[in-house]
């Protein structure tokens, strides 16, 4: 969702996202047959290490959401838990077609068709699991985006909570669950 | 004011609070806190009569500056948890006795470092040793002040035998004098010096007679177990001191051969002390119930104590006496604070409690420089002994007591961090969401100490110019204090530069901290559970097992109390033989043994 | 008028009367031991024939110093019994009076075999006292034993008549010298074994526990304090003044003496029972003061006595009151008793403590003077196992006084609720004397100067010069 | 101690830190091309470190806060004790007690703060790293003990000071060859390096004691790493390698053995916390005994061999 | 001679304790044990060929050699003694019996003891 590009940052916000953007630290949750995709590219042939990117063990520390692959119910209530634990600036960046439309399980009772309804994805991926280069392009799109300050989905999160709240409860009823019997 | 009137007064004042305690035992705790504040003005001026002797029937006293700093370490740390009787006074069987026992105990010490003579000495000793004992049985166990008793009473009865030993040998009573009379007989020297430090090492608690720590500590009324481990375990440090300096054990075992350049049983006591400090931390990390924590900390910090006191240097003493303050001031707090919390919860049992500090954040701060002090970190006063005995180990090359030492300082970073984690920090269990912070009457003992604590952490050369003045009265090398710098033979501390520097320090990052954006305030359950939620708090908490695969390491390690509890009953099967031989209903077996002992003595008689 | 004969015969006249006036035989008794404490301060040390005909072939009653401690200290402690526990006295009064007869009697005669009577009569009274718990089978194995006893020492006295002609003890001390010691043998060892059943040495007080275990409050601290303490005055008398000893000998039977203090005090560490463990504690100190007889130590030995006397006279009484009040003396059972009765806990505490040795107590005094003549003597290895059996004794007593005062059991704050129900253990005006028998026990020990002078009034006991622990000594060159 | 002292001190701590984050920079280039890739930019260390400043962060109360800053602040304190080829910001506090004990402090405040966010992972990786420090202190502070006993002073820029003038062989690592292996095992496990580093083991327990660090206090933390990554090197580089007559030669010198460090420490599996410990008291422990007893005894590392 | 008897009567006394149970056999050993000793104390003031201690009129010079009269007045207050244990031995054995209904020790003391 690329908005146009009105530069309205001030100095300190562009330096704040230079540094945000030579240095991406990513939570890759592994839903789904994307997870497979990943260590290619942080391994000697593509190492994403050359973009300052790396993964980090705990959403806290992280700055890129990436969601690889169709989303039951129950795991887009742990995405969600684990995207509010993330702290701002952050990015979501969806693989696959299935967090597009659906993909192949696109009528299926269990998953979840369209991820931008509940959460802000900043970039999605096209290919039934991109390879790693289409993955290697999208985060070179990635921090270009975030050095322009167009890559603020987490902005936009936050200005439309309650919305995205609504979706939320609609498809799941109850995002945080309080007691262990109804999963 | 002389000697004889202060411990007369203070005698008097026992008495008052015993009838007043009678009337009503919350006054008579009060006024045990009125006794002790008398005790320290009172100590404060008789300072300058330093030097002069008393009598008072048969016993002797004479006013030393060794004498005078233990009292002063022993006042302050029962003045201190004096301010808590009051609160806990209520749960004693005996109220009147508790107040009573709890001054004549404070007496019978003072009486003891002022002693001249080896009576008087072993008269206080044995008053405050029964006093504690009845003391404690009012805590949780019999069995621990019986064990207790038990341990003091094999060393004091081995000291007597020394005592009398020395007073048929060299005709005088008089400590300082007494032993010179042994330079003569090697052997006896050897045998007066080992049961005469018997009773030190039994109330400092080194390794065979640690039995008792734990467990009275453990158990104690939680006002009386910082006064045991902060105060009572001095005495035995006192005991240590007199047998450096009175018995001159470095002349007297001058040509014996010597280990590492120590004559052997000075090293052997100085060994015992080592292995203390290992099985101390060991045993401390292990440990599931905080004061029992504690008590075998005090068992390590005591074997830190001895070996100071007996390298009788200029560097090593200064180390362990000025260990002797840090330490007492160090326990005395954590204690209080573990009593505190005990007051508020119940329980000691670190693996029911946790998350104290949001509730009781003055106790938490407290006790955290009580455990940077007792952990020997800057700055605070535990790192200026602990430097100093480290130094003094290095300077005369004993390498397996200073592995010990190490061992001793960075295993206590362990036990010293389990309580602070495990009852302070982490998840706070729903049933404690209403107890309340500690209330005043009980923060002033606390903030008393820290201030303490940071004093002689900051500005050891107070304490240490104390120190100088005994080392010159015990005729030793006395140590070197330029300003606040103390400078010794390999190394110099600026204790207040490293404390300004470390301040400097706190304040960049502290600007760093503050230059950038606030942070999101967020409930202690809102943590990284990799993305599954959870519910109770107390089941987050992490605290039972703290140290699990270093316990593992160290499997159950041998139980010396096993040790005790053969040898009584040894005893006993000993005396029921005794009882089933001797004594039955039947005459026939008297008469049998008459004529058995007629035959023998018969024999004996006619060869 | 301050004849010491009185103390025998007034005694023996009221034991005749109170046969005639059944119902005054109480007020006999107390009139009996009033008179007997009151003539045992005014009597001078000397010398009194009786039956007209001199020494050598009458018999004579010798006061010295060390018998007038004697005479004193017993007479005072059987009327104190008896005044304790006047309600059980009962019938016994005939008994009681003809044996104060015949304690007086013991401790005063100068003669052998006089002093053999005067035992039976005291040793005939205490079979009948002991009869007093209905355990028959115990008072006949105290009947035999002591009867066999006496014959022994009857047949060691004739022994010594036959070789020294005279029944005197001051005469025979004179002659035994002439004598080498292998004829001395026999008798001394029949008179050791025959004194040594009374005095409850260990092998030979098969006795004691049937006998004491079973004993009321009246009849307890009768045997432990009066009867036991005329028995060593006897023993002392007569091993350190009268039958001078060969080296070996003496070494078997200080073996002797030492293996009782050691087996007593072991045994007593052994049992649950309150008596129980008294009474193996007094073997325990017999054992203990007999071998500082015989090694010589007499000032020591009387201080201890009177120490141990005067503790048991206290915690026999009190456990006397156990069994009477709560059936049962097992101290696990009796958790906490002193809660309801501090007074009685305190006095109980005072005499135990004096017992453990704790300073400030006759108790510690007796031991401080113990280990000055034992060093005195360059003897080592006897202080050392006296200090080791002291923290045995310590650990029992300690446990004993845990056990009584802090209800509860482990890993619970004692509080008032887990005591024993609430039974008053001895009437206000026992607790009374009580509380002053123990003030008596702390001021011993605080008052060293004082009781020394009371005790030796100057001379030396018995002829023992051993130092004895001073006030002087302490302050050493001021 | 003049102002200029504490302006001298600002210098080392910046000097140290710039110094310190490039060369791990240049170490992450190093280890991608031991694995055979490309690796980072020299200066991506800076970057993650600002990126982290620059992001909002959380707080578990003040104690999460205050425990931060506490590390910080003692860790920048032992920095500036850190004698740097001869130049000490303030004159002879470099007693090596006072700088292994001030690093306890660091050690403390992180721990105090990770326990205060109570989150269970943090304090098993605390648990885990103070018995680490267990496991590395003892051998260490026996040899370091050695050194004091051998050359009768405790100051590190003196020890360093009696190495240099004979080249390679005035080295203490040289003259008491045990003692160098035991400081050189005993680096690994101070620096956390893969051996011991099972207290932050990411996939284990979630980045141990920093699992619940985001954003500035992450920031905090990264520097924390780097300043007590300089102390550590430059403790064990002045007592045993001889420190750097030059700051030239100090920093040549200073690189090298962090990159040898990091070099063997990517090719090292991770010990279970236990082992390590097993590890530690088995063979550096015997070498330090053995160490201090030659020296004690026998004299022999006090002069150089040749 | 005779105090060889008599000692053997003592002897024979002893082992009449050591090997009964029974409370009678135990006091008429007893009295063997007392008889014994009372003969021997009799036998020490013999002189042979003595004359009775009594001042008569033909024998009233201290010249003629008078037995020992001593051991004999002793050796009347020991069989007085020895006549009241036995009494008191006897009346406490007929309790014994009246409570225990045996006379035999051992039994006795397999009961409760205490």
């Amino acid at each position: 969702m690329v908005l146009e590009n009105q530069d309205n940052r001030n100095l300190w916000e562009k330096i704040g996202d230079f540094f945000s953007a030579n240095s991406i630290w990513m939570k890759w949750y592994c839903t789904g047959c994307g997870a497979i995709e990943l260590p290619p590219t942080m391994t000697s042939r593509f190492d994403m290490e050359r973009l300052g990117m790396g993964p980090m063990a705990t959403p806290r520390q992280a700055d890129v959401l990436l969601i690889t692959g169709y989303l039951s119910s129950k795991t887009l209530r742990r995405v969600i838990y684990s995207y509010e634990q993330m702290q701002d600036p952050k990015y979501i960046v969806a693989f696959g077609s299935c967090t597009i439309n659906g993909g192949i399980y696109y009528d299926s009772y269990a998953t979840i068709n369209q991820l931008d309804k509940y959460i802000p994805v900043d970039l999605y991926i096209a290919g039934c699991m991109p390879r790693p280069e289409g993955i290697m392009n999208a985060f070179a799109d990635l921090i270009t985006m975030i050095k322009k300050g167009q890559a603020n989905g987490w902005r936009h999160y936050q200005e439309n909570y309650e919305w995205y709240k609504q979706n939320q409860l609609d498809s799941l009823k109850e995002v945080i669950i309080h007691d262990e019997f109804h999963e | 004011m002389t000697l004889i009137t202060v411990l007369i007064t203070l005698l008097t004042l026992a008495a008052v609070t015993y009838l007043l305690s009678l009337v009503n035992s919350k006054l008579g705790a009060y006024f045990t806190i009125v006794t002790s504040l008398a005790t320290i003005v009172m100590l404060f001026l008789i300072k300058d009569s330093i030097g002069q002797s008393y009598s008072l029937s048969f016993f002797t006293f004479k006013l030393t500056t060794v004498g005078w700093y233990f009292s002063m370490v022993m006042v302050t740390v029962y003045f201190t948890t004096a301010f808590l009787n009051p609160f806990w006074i209520k749960k004693m069987i005996y109220p009147a006795a508790y107040n009573l026992f709890f001054l004549v105990s404070l007496i019978g010490t003072i009486g003891m470092f002022f002693a001249r003579d080896f009576i008087t000495l072993f008269i206080c000793w044995e008053t405050v040793v029964w006093t504690s004992t009845f003391i404690i049985q009012m805590g949780k166990s019999r069995k621990s002040s019986y064990v207790y008793y038990v341990v003091s009473a094999i060393g004091s009865m081995v000291t007597l035998f020394a005592m009398m030993l020395v007073y048929q040998v060299s005709g005088t009573l008089e400590i300082s004098t007494a032993f010179s009379a042994l330079s003569g007989q090697p052997v006896l020297a050897l045998i007066v010096f080992f049961t005469f430090i018997l009773a030190g090492l039994s109330k400092i608690g080194i390794f065979p007679f640690h039995v008792w720590l734990p467990m009275a500590h453990g158990s104690a009324p939680h006002t009386f177990s910082p006064v045991l481990s902060g105060g009572l375990v001095k005495m035995g440090a006192f005991i240590a001191y007199l047998s450096v300096t009175a018995f001159a054990a470095y002349e007297v075992f001058a040509n014996t051969f010597t280990i590492m350049g120590i004559p052997a049983p000075l090293y052997i006591i100085m060994v015992l002390g080592a292995i203390s400090i290992v099985v101390g931390t060991v045993m401390a990390i292990r440990q599931d119930d905080a004061k029992k924590l504690l008590a075998y900390s005090s068992v390590a910090n005591g074997g830190y104590i001895l070996i100071g006191i007996l390298l009788y240097d200029q560097i090593a003493f200064a180390g362990g006496m000025l260990h002797l303050i840090s330490h007492a001031l160090a326990s005395a707090t954590a204690f209080i604070t573990i009593a505190i919390v005990a007051y508020r919860t119940g329980t000691t049992k670190m693996s029911e409690l946790g998350g104290m500090i949001h509730r009781m954040p003055v106790t938490y701060t407290v006790y955290l420089i009580a455990i940077i002090s007792m952990a020997g970190i800057p700055p605070m006063g535990g790192f200026v002994s602990k430097w100093l005995i480290l130094q003094g180990l290095a300077d005369r090359g004993l390498l397996f007591l200073a592995a010990a030492a190490f061992f001793g300082s960075i295993g206590s970073f362990m036990y010293v961090f389990r309580p602070l984690s495990a009852v302070f920090l982490g998840q706070l269990a729903p049933k404690y969401e209403k107890i309340k912070e500690a209330n005043i009457m009980m923060q002033i003992p606390m903030y008393l100490l820290t201030i303490a604590t940071l004093l002689v952490g900051v500005f050891p050369n107070v304490v240490l110019r104390v120190i100088a003045d005994i080392q010159l009265e015990a005729g030793i090398q006395e140590i070197v204090l330029v300003g606040n710098t103390i400078v010794v033979s390999n190394g110099v501390l600026d204790a207040l530069r490293v404390f300004i520097v470390f301040g400097y320090g706190f304040l960049i990052a502290l600007v760093i901290f503050i230059l950038r954006r606030k942070s999101r305030r967020v409930t202690l359950m809102d943590t990284y559970t990799s993305a599954e939620f959870i519910h109770t708090p107390e089941l987050l908490h992490y605290s039972s097992n703290f140290y699990a695969p270093f316990e593992r390491l160290t499997k159950k390690p041998y139980p010396v109390l096993n040790l005790y509890e053969k040898v009584s009953i040894k005893i006993k099967e000993i005396g029921h033989m005794a009882e089933s031989l001797f004594s039955s209903s039947k005459p026939a077996i008297t008469i049998f043994w008459i004529i058995i002992v007629f035959a023998i003595f018969f024999l004996g008689g006619v060869l | 008028m301050n004849n010491p004969v009185l103390l025998i015969v007034i005694p023996l006249l009221l034991a005749f009367l109170s046969v005639i006036i059944k119902k005054a035989g109480k007020w006999l008794l107390l009139v009996g031991l009033l008179f007997n404490t009151a003539l045992a301060f005014f009597i001078t040390t000397g010398e009194t024939i009786i039956g007209g005909f001199a020494p050598p072939y009458g018999i004579n009653l010798v006061v010295d110093q060390f018998t007038l401690v004697g005479v004193i200290l017993i007479n005072t402690l059987m009327l104190i019994t008896i005044v304790v526990s006047f309600d059980l006295v009962g019938k016994y009064s005939i008994v009681l009076l003809t044996a104060l007869a015949g304690i007086n009697g013991m401790l005063l005669t100068g003669d052998l075999f006089n002093l053999f009577v005067f035992m039976e009569i005291t040793v005939i009274a205490a079979y009948i006292l002991s009869a007093q718990a209905k355990k028959y089978h115990h008072t006949i194995t105290y009947l035999v034993i002591g009867s066999v006893g006496s014959v022994l020492y009857l047949l060691g006295i004739i022994l010594l008549y036959n070789l020294t002609g005279s029944l005197n003890m001051a005469d025979v001390a004179a002659k035994l010298p002439l004598l080498t010691t292998k004829e001395l043998l026999v008798p001394v060892l029949l008179i050791f074994i025959g004194i040594g059943v009374e005095v409850k040495l260990m092998p030979v007080s098969g006795w004691v526990k049937g006998v004491y275990s079973n004993a009321n409050r009246l009849i307890a601290p009768l045997f432990a304090s009066v009867i036991a303490g005329t028995a060593l005055f006897v023993f002392g008398k007569l091993f350190v003044s009268v039958l001078p000893v060969s080296d070996t000998l003496t070494l078997l039977m200080l073996i002797m003496s030492v293996m009782t203090f050691v087996f007593g005090e072991f045994a007593a560490f052994n049992q649950k029972r309150v008596k129980n463990i008294l009474l193996y504690s007094s073997i325990g100190q017999a054992g203990l003061v007999t071998a500082l007889f015989i090694s010589g130590l007499v000032y020591a030995a009387v201080i201890l006595l009177i120490s141990n006397v005067i503790s048991k006279l206290i915690m026999f009484t009190i456990a006397g009151a156990f069994t009477e009040k709560y059936e049962t003396d097992d101290y696990e059972s009796l958790n906490g008793v002193f809660v309801h009765n501090k007074f009685t806990g305190i006095a109980f505490t005072i005499a135990a403590l004096s017992m453990a040795g704790i300073p400030l107590l006759i108790g510690f005094y007796a031991k401080l003077n113990i280990l000055i003549g034992f060093f005195q003597a360059q003897n080592y290895v006897l202080p050392a196992i006296i200090l080791l059996m002291a923290i045995v004794e310590g650990a029992y007593i300690i446990k004993l006084l845990l056990a009584l005062w802090a209800p509860g059991k482990e890993g619970q704050v004692s509080e008032k609720s887990f005591a024993v129900e609430k039974k008053q253990l001895l009437s206000v005006k026992n607790t009374i004397i009580c509380l002053i028998v123990a003030l008596v026990i702390i001021a011993g020990g605080v008052l060293i100067d004082i009781t020394e002078k009371v005790v030796t009034d100057g001379q030396p006991l018995l002829g023992d010069q051993s130092p004895s622990f001073t006030i002087s000594q302490s302050k050493g060159g001021e | 101690m003049t102002v200029m002292n504490f302006v001298y001190g600002f210098i080392v701590l910046l000097a140290a830190f710039i110094f310190q984050t490039a060369l791990t920079g240049v170490n992450r280039k190093v280890t991608a091309r031991i694995q055979k890739r490309y690796g980072p930019r020299w200066y991506q260390q800076f970057l993650d470190i600002f990126k982290a400043l620059r992001k909002g962060s959380i707080t578990h109360g003040w104690v999460f806060d205050f425990g931060v800053i506490m590390a910080l602040g003692g860790i920048m304190a032992t920095v500036i004790f850190i004698p740097v080829a001869g130049f000490e910001a303030f004159p002879n506090m470099d007693n090596v007690f006072v700088i292994s004990y001030l690093l306890a402090v660091g050690m403390l405040g992180m721990a105090m703060s990770a326990a205060g966010s109570g989150n269970p992972w943090a304090s098993i990786g605390v648990s885990r790293a103070l018995t680490n420090m267990v496991a590395y202190d003892v051998p260490l502070m026996i040899v370091i003990f050695t050194l004091i006993f051998a050359f009768d002073t405790a100051s590190v820029s003196e020890i360093a000071a009696m190495q240099q003038g004979m080249g390679v062989l005035g080295w203490n690592a040289v003259r008491m060859p045990l003692g160098g292996i035991v400081a050189f095992i005993a680096l690994f496990g101070m620096l956390g390096k893969k051996p011991f580093d099972s207290f932050i083991a990411p996939a284990e327990i979630a980045s141990g004691p920093m699992v619940e660090y985001g954003g500035k206090h992450l920031g905090f933390m990264f520097i924390l790493h780097e300043l007590m990554t300089f102390i550590e090197v430059s403790l064990i580089l002045s007592l045993f390698f001889g420190g750097g007559s030059s700051i030239l030669v100090y920093a040549i010198k200073y690189a090298i053995l962090y990159t040898l460090v990091n070099i063997i420490s990517q090719v090292m599996p991770r010990f279970k916390i236990d082992q390590a410990v097993k590890f530690f008291y088995r063979v550096p422990l015997v070498f330090a005994i053995i160490q201090g007893l030659v020296v004690i005894f026998l004299g022999w590392g006090v002069s150089v061999w040749f | 001679m005779i105090r060889v008897a008599s000692l053997l009567l003592l002897m024979i006394g002893l082992y009449g304790l050591l090997s009964t149970r029974n409370v009678i056999k135990m006091i008429i050993s007893i009295n063997i044990m007392e008889l014994g000793v009372n003969i021997f104390i009799v036998s020490i003031g013999f002189v042979t060929n003595g004359v009775a201690p009594i001042l008569t009129s033909q024998v009233n010079s201290s010249l003629s050699n008078f037995v020992d009269p001593l051991p004999q007045a002793l050796v009347l207050t020991s069989i007085v003694i020895g006549l009241g244990i036995t009494a008191l031995g006897l009346a406490f054995a007929r309790k014994l019996y009246k409570k225990y209904g045996t006379y035999d020790l051992a039994k006795i003391g397999g009961m409760k003891d205490e």
